[in-house]
């Protein structure tokens, strides 16, 4: 399977994921809480429970790299051919740190919460 | 702008094909196929393989394929509608090659054609035939053939030339074929394409009638060209005409067909009495009679002021029920929806719609013209059809001599060399072309262009007369003299104001020779129709009328080589 | 009145000069595609709408233009030859395949003949942005009927084209192309039918 | 205003034009290739005829492009302010606090549409692709899209905005 092909079927995985992922996220948070009681303390409550650990650290995973697909295949349309790579760059970087600040942040909150 | 002439850009080829039609494209992949050394130039006037009459074939291909069937049989088919005007070895040569031509369509081509229950490829049945051989893909077999053979283009890689218009055969000191000048019509500068061989297949010129079916590009530019360069044509006088053309006033949709199986599935014709009128032409066949008999019939009508106001008659399937009619001829209901009226519930304004030039370049049965080097293939060429084609022959004719010409051609050319065409005969023909867009003053070619169909169909159409002929011949002169003087302005980029000129003035020219030819031919044979002379005659007129400019008429006997006609009283 | 009389009587009556396309006027030649208020149509067969006083033409849309409406479709091309559009006859194709009417091979083909390059579907592609390197839906729409062919041998090759840069992933299923076709066929089904072909192989 | 909540603030501002541009690119280059981009004429088209409802897809598309990019772009930042977590809770709950001012509740509601469309309409295109929807399913389908969305995010909204109004 190509690499192409590959990158079709993650896209549709994760927004199937996301779907689930996303809507349950933000229904917690704003519909189910209301936003402004969503405080440190609400997160540490929530950090507490592996269910939510791995909702979030899946969500930060599928999220990124959905979206991270998403702008690369605007990139393809909207950018000369000539002119792809620094926007690729940016993008995979700007991703890559992103999944890097928010992985280490739920671990440490994770232990931080746990223990 | 009067530098233009001396501003000719020039392209050196082995082959130089003028036009992209079946014929062309044909051509294009023989000769390569031949020789793929053989460095090929097509010249088009149009979109390369998107213009011209090959692309809008609905009916098919005829080809001999089913072991029941014969080539002798398809051989006496084509000279009974030819009414034995036909050149025997040309009608001969068109039977044999036809199953394999099909053949390579479908194996190397890439043609997919119906299939019958069986698999195999489904062959329908056609006017005027007694075996069903026309091969189809639905009721758009042209697009089929076309599409797939502007993609062999694509493989081959011959230089395209598209938006190039020929304009004329030039030779060298010797007399010899030097090549074809042209004109980009993109930017607008003159072209001298220097070939060892060129390929002439333009398609015909039925657009000078005002009621006619074929696409823009078919002016007669082919035939128009050999004419000036001293080439003899034949049978000039044959002119077929479709009888149930669409009638849509001032709209370009004027003259498009509406298919014969309207009139095979139980159509009524009407004239505007509400008469079947066939009842006075050929009272046991009625609508079902022959192209030739119902277009004379619906024609008469009109011009004895029977017609509807709009000068149409009336035919009228809708008895069938909307439904059905809809269900059998999508294609023809929303084709009459566009022009406002509706086939499936009532009658619709048709007239005979002038299409197909049986006449033309006379050739050999390998395309061989009078000149060394010049080949002429398709509608460009005379004989094949004689006094009237069958429907199913034209597209089998422009890929069978397209594929022959481009044989020849390519076997033909590394015995000739490039030749040095006459400088003046090349400016001759360049400064000609321009001359209209040099013009300060003068009228546009739009309005001559208008009377010549006009006069064409009243003077030169359906049926003929000596007094109406003479009319007409006197009226092309002096259109030919108006056009002598249009002008045109504006830029010389994409002008097709100056196009329709250049046009304007291959449509005189075969014009002309139809017209003189119509007078010469005192009998009335196929798609010929004198009302002085309404028998025909095959005493005086088993023979073929050759033209060729600067010389007297010449008529010429047609021999029988194959098959000789059944002796009628 | 069709479009077309609209750009003929200009001509005759306006602007000798102005300058648009056409050929067979019964929509088989492709060659007089234009947009009408934005839509891609062929200017033969669409009538001049009736409930105003004016109506915007603009030429084809992703093709460099020459003048008014005529446009340059050699990019158009360029895309279609990428995709081998032509039959490669498998060893031994001397007769003509049989293949009965009702069977699938016949079936999703037949669907999908045709085409008459006129470039609506392209023109009408929402991909077609700045950098359009889509090989377009029509050319698609032309590896789909030639992998589909088992006369045909190099189906791989297409599949190749298909899965890559310019290929069916661009795709996202905007119906431009379905929607405008005027030979009323289905390219995005044919795109479709690819990525399904490619997940296979 | 603290000086985190400002940092934050500056932050969303180059979000929220970030949208806005891509926004731009999109529908600048739909009206300059395409023809989608004319708005007035896209919506005479579309309430014309039947066929001419395709159109509702290519609107669709821009859509479910910028809304993408938009939650893209909001997740970006999302995940930095979020990480204040870890730095020091009360830091987080400094800027978080924002979130729950009237004009951020606002911007919530917009992101619940976008969430939303983007959402339903992705996963119309999966039922395109694994049902091989043509387009008058896939119109009828979007139909639906379209309807769910509305009533979603004005249910959402109602109960975002409820607190202070």
């Amino acid at each position: 399977m190509s690499g192409r092909t590959l990158a079709y079927l993650v896209v549709r995985l994760t927004g199937l994921l996301l779907a689930v992922l996303v809507t349950g996220h933000f229904a917690v948070t704003h519909i189910v809480h209301d936003v402004s009681t969503t405080d440190a303390s609400f997160v540490a409550h929530r950090w507490s429970s592996v269910l939510w650990v791995v909702w979030d650290g899946l969500l930060l995973a599928c999220a990124l790299v959905h979206g991270a697909s998403g702008v690369w295949v605007a990139v393809d349309d909207y950018v000369d051919v000539r002119r792809r790579r620094p926007w690729r760059s940016v993008l995979v970087a700007v991703t890559t740190l992103l999944f890097a600040l928010g992985a280490v942040v739920l671990v440490v909150s994770a232990a931080r919460s746990a223990g | 702008m009067a530098r233009a002439t001396d501003d000719v850009t020039a392209v050196d080829t082995d082959v130089a094909v003028v036009g992209s039609g079946g014929a062309g494209l044909m051509c294009v992949l023989h000769a390569m196929t031949a020789d793929p050394g053989l460095d090929v130039t097509i010249l088009s006037k149009g979109a390369v393989g998107r213009s011209g009459c090959t692309r809008m074939v609905q009916g098919g291909f005829n080809a001999v394929l089913d072991p029941a069937d014969s080539l002798e049989l398809h051989l006496r088919d084509t000279l009974e509608g030819g009414k034995y005007l036909n050149d025997q070895e040309l009608a001969h040569t068109l039977v044999t090659d036809a199953p394999r031509v099909v053949n390579e369509l479908e194996t190397r081509v890439g043609c997919f054609f119906d299939r019958a229950p069986d698999g195999r490829i489904h062959q329908k049945a056609f006017a005027g035939q007694q075996f069903d051989r026309t091969v189809h893909r639905g009721d758009l077999t042209g697009i089929e053939i076309m599409g797939r053979l502007r993609d062999q283009m694509f493989r081959l890689g011959p230089r395209e030339l598209e938006d190039v218009r020929a304009l004329d055969l030039v030779r060298d000191a010797d007399g010899e074929l030097a090549g074809v000048t042209a004109l980009d019509i993109r930017t607008g500068r003159a072209l001298l394409a220097r070939a060892r061989v060129v390929v002439v297949a333009t398609g015909g010129a039925a657009t000078m009638y005002r009621i006619a079916a074929p696409a823009r590009e078919k002016t007669g530019d082919g035939v128009a060209m050999c004419w000036r360069a001293g080439i003899p044509l034949r049978d000039m006088e044959m002119l077929q005409f479709h009888p149930t053309g669409l009638l849509a006033g001032e709209s370009r949709l004027t003259g498009a067909v509406l298919e014969e199986g309207l009139r095979g599935a139980g159509a009524y014709l009407t004239n505007a009495a509400g008469e079947r009128y066939m009842a006075r032409y050929d009272a046991a066949r009625m609508e079902r009679s022959t192209r030739d008999v119902v277009s004379r019939a619906g024609y008469t009508e009109i011009m004895a002021g029977r017609g509807t106001p709009n000068g149409a008659v009336l035919i009228d399937i809708s008895r069938l029920g909307a439904a059905e009619v809809e269900r059998r001829f999508p294609g023809m209901v929303e084709r009459t929806r566009q022009v406002g009226q509706d086939l499936a519930r009532g009658p619709v304004e048709v007239s005979p719609t002038a299409h197909f030039h049986m006449g033309g370049v006379v050739i050999d049965r390998d395309c061989r013209t009078e000149l060394p080097g010049l080949l002429v293939a398709g509608e460009d060429a005379g004989g094949t059809h004689g006094a009237n084609r069958l429907g199913g022959n034209g597209v089998a004719e422009s890929t069978v001599y397209g594929a022959r010409a481009g044989d020849i051609a390519a076997a033909i050319a590394a015995d000739r060399p490039l030749r040095t065409p006459d400088a003046e005969q090349v400016a001759t023909s360049v400064a000609a072309a321009y001359a209209p867009l040099t013009r300060e003053t003068g009228e546009a070619p739009f309005p001559v262009t208008g009377e010549l169909k006009d006069a064409m169909w009243v003077g030169c159409g359906v049926v003929r007369d000596r007094a109406g002929l003479e009319e007409c011949l006197q009226v092309v002169d002096e259109l030919a003299d108006r056009a002598s003087r249009v002008a045109v302005a504006g830029p010389r980029e994409v002008n097709f104001a100056w196009q329709e000129a250049l046009d304007l003035r291959n449509q005189l020219t075969v014009a002309r020779n139809v017209v003189e030819s119509a007078l010469l031919r005192t009998e009335s044979r196929g798609a010929h129709y004198r009302a002085d002379f309404p028998d025909q005659d095959d005493v005086a007129w088993s023979r073929y009328i050759v033209l060729r400019d600067g010389a007297d008429p010449v008529v010429r006997d047609v021999e029988h080589t194959r098959v000789s006609p059944e002796v009628s009283a | 009145m069709m479009v077309l009389d609209l750009l003929l009587a200009i001509q005759r009556e306006h602007d000798a000069c102005i300058g648009f396309r056409f050929s067979c006027r019964v929509a088989m030649c492709g060659t007089c595609t234009l947009r009408l208020d934005g839509r891609s149509v062929l200017a033969c067969q669409t009538p001049v709408p009736q409930d105003r006083d004016t109506v915007r033409l603009d030429p084809v849309a992703g093709l460099p233009v020459l003048r008014d409406l005529v446009v340059d479709t050699a990019p158009f091309w360029r895309e279609w030859a990428k995709v081998t559009p032509y039959l490669v006859p498998h060893d031994g194709l001397t007769e003509p395949a049989v293949v009965t009417p009702d069977s699938d091979e016949r079936r999703l083909i037949d669907a999908s003949l045709d085409c008459i390059g006129c470039a609506a579907c392209y023109s009408s592609c929402a991909v077609a942005a700045g950098s359009r390197d889509f090989v377009g839906p029509a050319a698609l729409n032309r590896a789909m009927v030639l992998v589909a062919d088992s006369r045909d041998a190099a189906a791989e090759q297409r599949l190749a084209v298909a899965d890559g840069a310019g290929g069916v992933d661009r795709c996202h299923y905007v119906y431009g192309c379905s929607a405008v076709c005027p030979k009323g066929l289905d390219p995005a089904a044919a795109i479709r039918y690819l990525r399904k072909s490619r997940l296979k192989s | 205003m603290s000086a985190a909540q400002g940092v934050f603030l500056g932050a969303f501002t180059v979000v929220v034009l970030a949208v806005v541009g891509f926004a731009a690119v999109v529908l600048v280059s739909a009206r300059r290739i395409d023809g989608g981009g004319f708005v007035g004429v896209a919506l005479r088209r579309m309430a014309r005829s039947r066929r001419e409802r395709a159109e509702a897809a290519r609107w669709a598309f821009y859509a479910h492009r910028i809304s993408g990019f938009g939650i893209f772009a909001f997740l970006c930042l999302h995940v930095v302010d979020v990480s204040l977590y870890a730095v020091s809770p009360s830091l987080y709950d400094d800027v978080h606090a924002l979130y729950g001012t009237a004009p951020m509740r606002v911007f919530e509601c917009a992101l619940l549409v976008a969430i939303c469309f983007h959402t339903l309409n992705g996963l119309r295109l999966l039922a395109v692709d694994v049902a091989d929807l043509g387009l008058t399913a896939s119109l009828r389908l979007l139909g639906g899209v379209a309807s769910l969305t509305v009533v979603a995010a004005v249910a959402g909204s109602a109960v975002i905005l409820g607190p202070v109004t």
